[in-house]
């Protein structure tokens, strides 16, 4: 593994890779979950682990999510690194309980005398046609609670870095993979168990002329809108949030302190979302630099549609452009 | 005076059974119930069988060839599913899931609108008001979640006073999950009218049915509750109509609640984005084939009921004929428009969401 | 019960008076929860339902939320009109599944062939000493859910009025009780049958200085905020948001819009509280209005404290007054 | 040829046993296992249950008198959470509710840290590292909750190959909540060596045990996951040690997960929010009362091991003084700070939170 320099791999396949190499170097280390031993994980995330560690630290579970979440606790405060992983995030509601009473608490109710250093991965949004259900963004619902850290990659190379950083943290982890990006494209990622920073935003792009946050699978959606504004010559500032809890609010006020304008784009239902978290925080904290109102583009208070609809539901490029249009013209570039 | 051990008191004991009436062949293993005799009535379910096989690979086939999503096929459970669809009243009321299309096809879903569902159109699930399924759930896809909403169903029932009963299935993976344990126990509290059908089919995905559970049965389940639990086997049409027409009867009547576990295979791949070689042998496949439960009933009907070798050519071409049509009217039905995101959210929709439909709608942004 | 004109009563009274009438009134309302039967509940908000109605429409159910949020859904989808508690919404993370995945969406999954017309009330928030896990405020996570109702009643007519709206309404609906104003006042509540208006917020009181948001529990610390404000002569409109979800924000976009300056309190963890959501639609529709920032007054993103601390957590009067007059000063009254 | 109902087949067959070696008066019912037999130990026993009542009474009349939130008594269970504080060695893991106080103190937790705790403040949960209690769990609230983290402990201990039990206790109502038939049902499947305890107080709240489930037993519960599960009288002292000292054996020893239904009766009220007269026949706690677990051990050890009058007095004014002192330093202890509140949110504290850990403190508004 550790020879494998800068392959090009897809992010399903970097999350892999970064399991390979955690459980290689940290023998406390297990991952847990439904099909993850000789299936592989549904999309084969956990792929060549078992045959590799063994079905003691790479554990077929019953299927039954509020026992894997439950079990990747008590795992957890005996010094195991669990890596619990849950099929699909529809499916993550029954770990609420056992996360938002339990998981994120321990350390503060026993003032550090029991700890909870775990994992939970779940793929998450839609965009892959998948049945009823498969489909759900649930990343506010993890957010809001005090204790967790929630996690969203948007590349290959920073579900790498950040899925060892999360495994090392010494408290639970949140980690919602977007589903769709498993093998959108391919990026080099050097197998180097060199971790990225949590509770860090990234700027990904520079920009003067407006801010566009995101994180996740609509990252990939921002970044061509970027690229179309770039040609019409509008210079956007890109920031993949990626930590989205604890949030790394003073780089995205740095930022729209700068440009005087933002988007935020998210692809769960718009009420109650993580961008309209980062929206009141910049209206509280960024709102004398505005030149313009601060704009979401979400997914729609409606249920997550089927496959044939699911495409009216998930933001697009039109729909970026279009808000960001709006803001521009609401006051015009200086 | 007694040894420790010896003065342990024993205060329960318990049995369970299972019910087979043909082997393999479908040669009868005891003397039938009546009601299993009357050639009619078989002939009815081998019929019922055949449509939902045809069915199921249908959908298959549609998937393969990009006309379809993801497909969960019941290939080999077809036996439990007719039994169920069979037993049932109309005033009776199913909540199953996703593998088990072949409930609502026997409760006169069209075969069109399950497809349409597969094929990602939510209106697939908008039955008609004429079919016995009307009342029936949407199919459940978070695993064993119908389970204890059934308890309400059969909850109304009781309160009521009527003499209808609840039947709710779920496989041998979901009887793991906590939402089935619940819904067991409380039912035997209440003694409500409802009836348990775990489709044990012997894997939940990659996991085969020893590493779901170390019980020897999964009917036992039902003692956790103090609720009757027994076997049936699933893949004996026959076997199951009785044991299931039983325990829905003893519900109606106000016996109480019941757990069947169904023992079937689940011949297919998990669904249609599984390839089940990765963690199951060729060989048990084979096996399970040779326990195919249409082909245990054509012998009995064979044997028993002049079931003849055109009689088969000319059902089975019936039954292609009502799938393609089926098809064509799945393929021809539009995409939903895309304000349909906001049909029947609410009863009627909210002003705050005004904008948002209107947006979606292709009005300009939210 | 319909000759007891306008008692003074409780919060908690009032509850149980809408709980009274509606279950007269209507045959298929029934109640179900964890010893709300003999034990009228462990507030009392059940008390005397299961003498006048017997068992078989106040159920005492087993320990089992999960079950208790499903069994409401099956009994709404045969047209009876179950009202669940939840002992306490520390336990309601339980019911997130059944609630998200399919009370909020069985209209829609199935085009209007089933419906879920259920209310599932808590005791919500902090405030009253209680044990651990017992003072959480979870209103966030359920107005996140597309197809929800959201309620939280702040006054005994209120809640009277909004519970009667609740179980009328043809939708699944969370009703979410201050209980620290179960028995805080009295108020005049004609026991008259009539239902207050649902997804719409209450101007308590206008103003033209600034506008207080608020909703439960802390509109009783708002009140006591916007008289001392109005005795410095500082003269706030204070709104009660009451239907969380869908939300009102066109009302609260006016207020807004005429007084340029708002403050938003709610007792939840900050991060992801529903005042983020609230501050989100009015940095994008009353932006241009506002003279100041949006703030937020909030609980802290920590875990709710045990009793001796809980003081501290929860938002007092000195804060709600130092954010307003931060708030004032940013741009002096005109 | 057999009828359809003798065609049904016995596939498996259970029983569950109680065990009880003294009767109300204390007077053995069996010869008693060796163990059980030495006075000191029986006597340490004792001791402990007197510590445990005099605590619980005392954390009663705290709450009545204003200086202790609301509490929850598990007068009438002292002998069940003795047997298991005696049972549990320094290494293994307890998980257990609020209800179960005895346990950590027969761990070593300070009595006055128990009642910091129920006094509101966090700190009561931070045990001395030199205590067999350091990393047993801090009691769970949301009932049932703690049953599938147990799991989780069992599992670290059998991957590390270790010779440790994990043992969890939950009560009667917790029994009919998912966590704990999911976290029975794995147990099963991986051997896992953990000890399940029901104690079985006969309430939750209000809801009778009779009307939480119908099945005769809890123990039977074991059932639906395939292990064991057995009764004993929760009230017996040695009976208790003697059951849970075995499965604990056993746990270690690599033979599997057991359940255990420990038979008791809450006679306090739920907590001391609660007035148990609405809802249960003061006959039935009077009875209750006449199978007080210490009134029967103490008749044991006056007729087995001489233990006179003077002892008890002894005895009692030593426990007496012990909790005297705890409550000086319970009370003595002066509120956390409010920065408190992050204190240990987090391994370091997250700049994202430092305004607002800055503005509790009293810096100004976040
Ligand atoms: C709560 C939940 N967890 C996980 C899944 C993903 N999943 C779909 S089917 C399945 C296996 C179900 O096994 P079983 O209950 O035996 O039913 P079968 O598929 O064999 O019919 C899993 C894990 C799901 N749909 N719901
Ligand atoms: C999940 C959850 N639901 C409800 C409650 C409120 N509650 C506290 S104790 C209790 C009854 C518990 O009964 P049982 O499990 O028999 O334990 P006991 O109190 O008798 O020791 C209830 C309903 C809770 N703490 N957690
Ligand atoms: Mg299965
Ligand atoms: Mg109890």
């Amino acid at each position: 593994m550790a020879r494998r320099k800068a392959a090009e791999v897809t992010l399903v396949e970097a999350i892999n890779l970064a399991l390979h190499h955690e459980m290689a170097r940290d023998e406390n280390v297990v991952v847990l979950g439904e099909d993850v031993g000789a299936n592989g994980g549904v999309f084969r995330a956990t792929v060549g682990l078992q045959e590799k560690f063994g079905p003691g630290r790479v554990i077929d579970t019953p299927l039954a999510e509020l026992l894997i979440s439950a079990m990747a606790i008590g795992m957890a405060t005996q010094g195991l690194k669990p890596v619990a992983e849950i099929q699909f995030s529809g499916f993550m509601y029954s770990c609420l309980d056992q996360l938002a009473n339990h998981a994120a608490r321990l350390r503060h109710r026993t003032h550090g005398r029991i700890t909870c250093p775990m994992v939970i991965r779940a793929p998450n949004g839609g965009g892959i046609h998948a049945p009823e259900h498969h489909s759900e963004s649930v990343e506010a619902f993890f957010a809001h609670v005090p204790g967790l850290r929630v996690v969203v990659p948007s590349t290959p190379a920073r579900a790498y870095g950040l899925l060892l950083a999360a495994i090392r943290d010494p408290d639970p982890v949140v980690f919602l993979e977007p589903a769709r990006c498993y093998r959108l494209f391919r990026e080099a990622v050097a197998d180097d168990g060199i971790a990225a920073p949590l509770d860090t935003c990234f700027v990904e792009r520079e920009g003067t002329d407006l801010t566009l946050i995101s994180w996740g699978g609509m990252m990939h959606e921002v970044r061509i809108a970027a690229d179309q504004l770039a040609a019409d010559g509008v210079d956007a500032e890109v920031i993949d949030v990626a930590t989205l809890k604890p949030l790394d609010t003073q780089t995205l006020v740095a930022s729209v302190a700068k440009t005087g304008r933002c988007v935020i784009v998210e692809e769960s239902p718009r009420a109650g979302g993580w961008a309209s978290e980062i929206a009141a925080e910049l209206a509280e904290h960024a709102m004398m630099n505005l030149f313009a109102p601060i704009a979401r583009v979400s997914g729609y208070d409606t249920i997550m549609p089927l496959a044939r609809t699911e495409a009216r539901f998930i933001p697009d490029v039109g729909r970026i452009l279009s808000a960001v249009r709006k803001t521009l013209e609401i006051a015009p570039l200086g | 005076m007694q040894t420790p051990d010896e003065a342990r008191t024993r205060v329960a004991s318990f049995e369970i059974f299972l019910t087979r009436f043909l082997d393999d062949d479908g040669r009868p293993l005891c003397r039938l119930p009546a009601a299993a005799r009357r050639p009619q009535r078989l002939l009815h379910a081998y019929r019922l069988m055949a449509r939902i096989r045809a069915f199921e690979n249908k959908a298959v086939a549609l998937q393969r060839t990009g006309q379809l999503g993801t497909y969960a096929s019941g290939l080999g459970q077809e036996a439990v599913n007719a039994a169920i669809g069979l037993g049932l009243a109309r005033d009776d009321v199913y909540l199953g899931n996703y593998r088990e299309c072949g409930v609502p096809l026997a409760r006169g879903v069209p075969m069109a609108q399950i497809l349409q569902y597969w094929g990602g159109d939510e209106r697939g699930m908008a039955w008609p008001r004429t079919v016995p399924a009307f009342h029936d759930f949407p199919f459940a896809v978070p695993v064993a979640s119908q389970v204890p909403q059934a308890l309400g169903v059969a909850y109304a029932m009781q309160l009521r006073h009527e003499k209808r009963a609840t039947l709710v299935t779920c496989g041998d993976g979901a009887s793991s999950k906590g939402d089935f344990a619940e819904a067991v126990s409380a039912a035997g509290v209440w003694k409500l009218p409802v009836v348990f059908v775990i489709i044990n089919n012997q894997w939940a995905i990659s996991l085969p049915r020893s590493r779901q559970c170390a019980a020897v049965t999964l009917a036992q389940k039902g003692l956790a509750g103090g609720i009757v639990g027994e076997q049936v086997d699933g893949n004996d049409l026959i076997a199951t109509c009785h044991v299931i027409e039983t325990a829905l009867a003893r519900a109606r009547s106000g016996a109480g609640p019941q757990l069947v576990e169904a023992l079937t295979y689940r011949l297919a791949d998990h669904t249609t984005a599984d390839d089940a070689r990765r963690y199951r042998d060729a060989a048990e496949v084979d096996t399970a084939r040779k326990h195919d439960p249409l082909a245990r009933l054509h012998a009995w009907l064979e044997a028993q009921c002049g079931f003849t070798a055109q009689d088969e050519t000319r059902l089975q071409a019936e039954v292609a004929a009502e799938v393609g049509v089926a098809v064509k009217t799945f393929l021809a039905t539009p995409a939903p428009p895309p304000e349909a995101l906001f049909d029947a959210l609410y009863a009627e929709l909210p002003p705050a969401l005004h904008a948002q439909a209107f947006a979606a709608a292709g009005g300009g942004e939210a």
